[in-house]
């Protein structure tokens, strides 16, 4: 639909300015009637996150946004696409990733932004190392979860945890 | 040789971020690469194959346990992640 | 379900910068998660348009905004909502509004912003006025297809336009 | 005293933004006040009453024709829009 769509994929520890931002994407492909931004910031719940770190697999996590925007780009008429995703030690309140879409049309641009930041939260790589008043903890989908829905299949029948 | 690579949770666990292993076969199992890593750092093979460690080969994730290494192939092992 | 949320809405002929914008948003409720931000543009459609000039109702204009940032702030726990329509005389490339979303969760986010948006667009009433090439002309709602709706309820039974 | 408004087209069509009105009645239907309209600006009941013209009093639409206004009110005659 718009292979001609401009994408620009970054992952950095430095911090993004939004205004450079739109900035870069009206240069990249002028002539935009919608923009929408996503920008996702470090939640303080209950003051309890003193620092979060954010790793990555350099190469390949850039590989995976591009993936993920050229499908966008793909299934809606997108003029560019911005995204950038920061690693490294954040605070509560810090940004951690901007996904920026323009468009002719407002419903493409809320749409390609909402695809891009879903599709990055399930296929994009970070892994996340919680300081929690000085316990560092590796933030991992609940493996408690995994676990017991593992001891009950191998206890089947025997009445469970 | 093939390259093979550690993340955050593993790469602590490991103690290390990447390990290059000399390839003397043409062809390499996951199981056998498995086999030289546990060789290599012990413990190594209970923690790369623990519940939801992915893999993937040259920056692409793979989920074909058949599947053979060749020279020149980076390999890295990564920790389950939050969807966040 | 979410009272508390800060709403801001203001119409003005100044342009808005975003990043000013994007602090008076956290200024107004730390602690987000998520923000999502829309921008509309006044697209140069094939280089025909060279200004385009918008007309309010001042105070109806502002109290239709609030009304439906209110309503978005019940269905979805956004934190805040800053938002910014433009009049005056425009051009092309030219910022004409910012509807701008914090909250929690980003679908709560995303889903505010867009309903916000939509309900902008079809309940407050900003006239346009376009300049193509000299000729002044107020842009409305196709008034011709009404008249041929017309006209066929007129003439019903007898072969129409 | 009644306050009239006047928008986009129709303010350039009647030559006017706003206009007061003084009301000898409590009340006025919205009928009655297109005649006073009229008599004020010849024409004006044709522009105010064509189609996808809509009316708000006190800065709120009003789709009720049985409207009566009141000493003090703000009616304005709103042109149609795009969607945009």
């Amino acid at each position: 639909m718009s292979a001609s769509a401009v994408l620009s994929v970054a992952v950095q520890t430095e911090d993004f300015a939004l205004e450079d931002a739109f900035r870069r994407l009206r240069q990249a492909a002028p002539g935009a009637g919608a923009e929408v931004a996503f920008v996702g910031l470090v939640r303080d719940q209950a003051g309890s996150v003193a620092s979060l770190t954010l790793e990555h697999y350099p190469g390949m996590s850039e590989r995976s946004m591009l993936a993920v925007c050229e499908r966008a780009a793909k299934r809606w008429p997108l003029l560019a696409v911005e995204a950038i995703h920061r690693v490294g030690t954040l605070g509560p309140g810090d940004q951690i990733v901007l996904v920026l879409v323009s468009s002719a049309h407002r419903h493409a641009a809320f749409a390609g932004a909402q695809y891009i930041m879903d599709a990055f939260k399930s296929e994009v790589v970070f892994w996340k190392l919680e300081d929690r008043d000085g316990e560092k903890v590796w933030i991992e989908a609940a493996p408690s979860d995994h676990q017991a829905l593992t001891a009950w299949e191998e206890t089947s029948g025997e009445g469970a945890p | 040789m093939l390259e093979v690579r550690f993340f955050a949770r593993l790469r602590e666990a490991l103690g290390q971020e990447r390990l290059s292993l000399p390839l003397e076969a043409p062809e390499l199992t996951v199981e056998e690469l498995l086999c030289a890593l546990d060789a290599e750092i012990p413990g190594a093979r209970a923690q790369l194959t623990a519940p939801g460690i992915r893999l993937a080969v040259n920056q692409a994730f793979i989920e074909d346990d058949a599947l053979v290494l060749k020279p020149g192939d980076e390999i890295a092992f990564l920790p389950p992640v939050t969807g966040g």
